[in-house]
């Protein structure tokens, strides 16, 4: 996969770029094939996109080992596949399928890919940023060189234990970076309404070096994740990456009508910034690849999809009885 | 009695309209906030969104940002706040988006809010009203689906409603808001397209008054929130298998009134308690110890309990539908119980 | 059975030496320090200070402080960092100063420690130990005296001890840390000096084995904490009226040994549940409604609960005392049930 | 009372100072009294001595109205007795007395004076940021020109609460004062095993003005405080003062070997930046008072303390039937 790589390259390599194009690409198809389950009643509950935010979860993830932890949010789809997910059990988990990543016990919110390093998504908005920091100390204490990634909306800016595990982080130099998905809304509601100065300010408070990064540019945000991991993975302690981005669909599959809080000409903008193009572009213009042939990727993805959510809506639901399964280990 | 299955259950009074439970709390909230300019509401998305559930639309236009705040996603910190208005003057309302929101503010509830009058001898109070919800079967998993009520309902000097009608929605909030002690209002989040009656005119309802809800002489089911409507097609069920079943409504866990549930035992001597909490340590729990000891020399058969599985909230469907108490289940329960084959 | 007042309550082991509680405690953690390298200490004043309690004295010599950590005054990124540390292979054990201030950590507890194992569908797991205290009368007041051990047993996928006795306690510790699952160890703050025997040889103790902890026949006292105690000095005074009580201790909240304390009943046909926490929606409430259901047929009475009062925990040791069930209250309420003057 | 001025004071006449001094004398002397009580087995529970910080209440109280609100701590008598307490009534609290200031429920670390604005000492650290930061909330929403204190010791900076408070203060430009008495421990932990980066940038992550005041020099401390409240009432917004001071006592009454903890040396040098002492000699470095002067008040407090701790060791306790009152308005 092109996201397991097994060391952490420092690099961008034109192989590596295509991976990314790859892997944004095939989250944005598998996004878009969800919001179609979802718009047609077959899928159950809601679902966050991550949509428009592909390239903060592909950069970061593709300066990760595979062994390397992540923790992810409630809009989690596109951490879990850069982190290596198969898409087939992310379908047949979102479905609340017994070949799900869950078993169907978890479900969009709370996908969890052990295989990847990938400790779960979580609906409690920071409700992870306690698990990232605990599985750096861990990563710390048993010597193994691993790091971890905390994944959160600005909306975690809100929470309290933010701070008291980044205090914690910087105290203890642990390998953890912390990625905050500026796409500034909290739901429905615009961060500057629930965000009292600057954000960098926020980390640098407890002493934890932060970056400002364009994460509509994979580019850069690779970049900056390979600088901020490997000072980790080298002992020298966390750090804080902001990537301002945007969600191009809704704060969840129903919200649909969304002028009452941000403007169509808001969203009208940040689409011409779409990352995945920004990469085409570049990929085209430094002659790594042609149109076409980013065509025939784009191809192999939408048929790979369409057979794992066909797949996945014929998968088998858990048999009912294992719902007093998995309560105790 | 109306037929359990229309979710309505229309109420004695001249003068009355149909409206959902959301409009009930919306409606309270409006009268209160025109009646006393000491209240306010502070939640996140509750003003121009009007929540997730859009519970709060229209009160921002009313009553302006400075009375309908969006907030940062603190719960604790939002619920601090509140606290501290509350001790002030004011008469805030906190909205807590999801009820399993709650286990961010425990202390500022159980430890702070919870304690200000007493630890102060009665000097200090605080008026503050949190609504939040519970309930599950809405495919929203492990996180977004608890129904901790019990928690709140084991701290002395925290008042818990749970109430299951527009009415009682309606008239419970309006009462919580004015009462000069901490209340936690828990709405099930199934429940806000529920229809009911309410009066036309203003009303208010006390806490601590339970409400027989159908009358029956063979067992009481008493039924808390949601669980009321699964009680009352139970009864209907059971109707049709010739047992008669009374359903009581506690409406507020604490104060609970116990003579209504105690008297309804007492009077058909067989009892189960349907709550949507989690079976083990739940409210359920206490109901079905109250009952057993107070009732206990009427009893005919043991206190049964009908509650929510010890397992999280799984989001598979057919899973998640497993977890929680069904007319079905309630029906079965019964009849066991009643002891009609 | 040995006199409850001085506290100890000898078994029948080979080679065994009296120990405080607090030692019990120090050493299985010093026990599994040693023994398995995945295993640390996090909390605050837990290294050079040894906890207020001094209940960890001597560890951070031992193990150094990278395996003996003080904490910021951070409860909820303490247990989020245990809980991280725990699913990625080590096996944390998190101090909570006191009980009141789970308060703090009920997110990391209940939305996430204990889901995760479940929600990954078994992929994850959890294996991580939390500390804290109950029990009130040390005059701390009432943000320093609760016991909330309720709150944690009404929450599926954790585990909840709350041991009496220094053999208990060291035996259930020892096994808490190597379970896989987040358990929460309530000991009684008050309960740290009491003495007790132990083996000289290592051991561990099952999680959910209660323990009959003196042998009656006329009724039964289900007893939690250093409520184990109270119910002993009860019993024998009770004893000295005539009156023969067994005094089952179930250990371990969750999970729940219900046949011991079920069958005590069955054959005592009388049983009072004595528990520190508060009376409503307690831990007391799911006890008595259990023993009400399952040993429904047996009963002569119905069952009584002596709990805390309903009330926050005040200062004045005259209002204190009030608050908590003593030998002579637990006494009088055997005594009244059972019938004899 | 010296603290119970009805209009800020701006400057700090000879009168001022005079009651400054009579001020920290008063909670000096009472918790001698308090120290000896406990050793000698006549009070409950424990109680966490001030002596050594006295400048940092009795500084911010002075710079308030009677109707002004403040939080406080487990380590609270000094705030209690700034902002304008009874010494009868609140040793009548500490012994668990009906007369004390809450019927005996409260006791030492839940001491509140409704009647000056307490609004309570809080044994949870961090518990009480965010009732302060409500009750300017209140007097902002009201338009009363109140403002609110909030005192904390250094260790509620690992509460994530205090930040959550802090925004929204910030976001709402709330009349609140975070006072930060920085006294270095922890309990038995130095604060720098504990608190990551400056103290100074946690507030100004939020966009807070912060200040550093010597804790010790009661002037300084009323200087800052006067700013703060003067701009916080003028609707300038919150404040956060780190005030440096040192506990001379143990963390509790029951604290005597420290050693393992903090050295004698530290105890000593700090000692000798006594807060009464610095303040006395300025008074007589100005010519306010002499020596003896202050003596006099120093004996009239002397029996003022000992007839109001007599009298509160012979008040009564509350009526048993009593603990079930209060627990409902
Ligand atoms: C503790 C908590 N409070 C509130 C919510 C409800 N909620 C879900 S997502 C969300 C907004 C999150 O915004 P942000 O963190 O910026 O992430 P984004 O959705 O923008 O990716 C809120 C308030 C929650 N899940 N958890
Ligand atoms: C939430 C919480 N955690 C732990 C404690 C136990 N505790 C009481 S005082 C204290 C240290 C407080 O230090 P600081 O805030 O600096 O205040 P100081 O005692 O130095 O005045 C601790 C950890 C508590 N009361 N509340
Ligand atoms: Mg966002
Ligand atoms: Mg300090």
């Amino acid at each position: 996969m092109a996201t397991e790589p097994t060391t952490t390259p420092q690099t961008l390599t034109s192989e590596l770029a295509l991976q990314m194009y790859e892997q944004m690409r095939r989250i944005r198809s598998f996004e878009e094939r969800v919001n179609d389950l979802y718009r047609s009643a077959k899928m159950p509950g809601l679902a966050h996109l991550y949509i428009g935010e592909e390239a903060v979860a592909v950069g970061v993830c593709s300066a990760l080992h595979r062994d390397d932890y992540i923790t992810s949010t409630h809009r989690g789809h596109g951490h879990c596949l850069a982190k290596g997910a198969s898409i087939e059990r992310m379908f047949c988990e979102l479905l609340g399928k017994e070949a799900g990543y869950c078993h169907g016990k978890g479900g969009s919110m709370h996908i969890a890919d052990h295989e990847h390093g990938n400790l779960g998504a979580n609906a409690i908005v920071g409700g992870s940023t306690g698990i990232a920091t605990g599985a750096a100390f861990s990563a710390k204490s048993r010597r193994t060189g691993q790091v971890a990634v905390c994944f959160f909306g600005e909306g975690a800016l809100g929470q309290g234990v933010l701070y008291e595990v980044m205090n914690m982080a910087s105290l203890w130099q642990l390998p953890v970076i912390y990625v905050c998905e500026q796409n500034f809304y909290n739901e429905y509601t615009h961060y500057s309404e629930t965000t009292a100065g600057e954000v960098a300010a926020r980390p640098a408070a407890f002493g934890i070096p932060e970056e400002e990064v364009d994460g509509q540019d994979v580019r850069a945000v690779f970049d900056a994740a390979c600088r901020a991991v490997e000072r980790a993975r080298s002992g020298g302690g966390p750090a804080f990456l902001t990537c301002a981005t945007y969600r191009f669909h809704g704060h969840h599959v129903g919200d649909i009508d969304r002028g009452y809080y941000r403007s169509k000409d808001e969203e009208e903008q940040w689409r011409r910034r779409d990352p995945v193009e920004i990469l085409a572009a570049w990929l085209v213009d430094r002659g790594i690849a042609d149109r076409s042939k980013l065509e025939r990727v784009d191809e192999n993805l939408a048929a790979e999809i369409a057979a794992a959510a066909d797949a996945a809506l014929e998968a088998p639901y858990p048999d009912p009885r294992e719902v007093n399964e998995h309560v105790y280990a | 009695m109306s037929t359990p299955s229309t979710r309505a259950l229309p109420k004695q009074h001249e003068g009355t309209r149909e409206i959902s439970l959301a409009q009930a709390v919306n409606e309270a909230l409006a009268e209160e906030l025109r009646r006393d300019p000491m209240v306010f509401v502070v939640g996140e998305d509750v003003a121009e969104a009007g929540t997730p559930f859009k519970v709060l639309s229209g009160l921002v236009e009313e009553f302006g940002p400075e009375r309908v705040l969006d907030a940062p996603i603190s719960e604790a910190g939002i619920t601090g706040l509140g606290l501290g208005a509350a001790m002030t003057g004011m008469r805030p309302v906190v909205d807590i988006m999801f009820g399993d929101f709650v286990t961010l503010v425990m202390d500022q509830l159980a430890n702070q809010a919870a304690k200000v009058h007493y630890m102060s001898g009665g000097n200090l109070r605080a008026p503050l009203t949190v609504r939040t919800t519970l309930g599950a079967t809405r495919r929203s998993a492990a996180q977004h689906s608890q129904s901790l009520h019990a928690w709140l309902a084991h701290v002395p000097g925290l008042k818990v409603a749970v109430p299951a009608t527009p009415y009682d929605a309606k008239g419970l909030l309006k009462t919580a808001i004015r009462d000069d002690n901490p209340v936690v209002v828990f709405e099930d989040k199934m429940m806000y397209s529920t229809k009911g009656l309410v009066p036309n005119e203003e009303y208010t309802l006390p806490l601590g008054s339970a409400e027989v809800k159908r009358e029956g002489e063979d067992v009481t089911l008493v039924a808390t929130s949601s669980m009321v409507y699964v009680a009352l097609d139970a009864a209907a069920e059971l109707e049709r298998a010739g047992i008669s079943a009374e359903v009581v409504d506690p409406r507020t866990l604490v104060p609970l009134d116990r003579a209504t549930i105690v008297g309804s035992v007492q009077k058909t001597g067989r009892a189960i308690v349907v709550d949507e909490g989690h079976r083990s340590y739940g409210a359920s729990a206490e109901l079905a110890a109250l009952i057993a000891e107070d009732a206990f020399w009427h009893l005919d058969a043991p206190v049964r309990r009908a509650a929510a599985l010890d397992v999280p909230v799984p989001f598979s469907p057919v899973l998640e539908d497993e977890t929680v108490p069904t007319a079905e289940s309630v029906f079965e329960l019964a009849k066991a119980l009643v002891g009609k084959p």
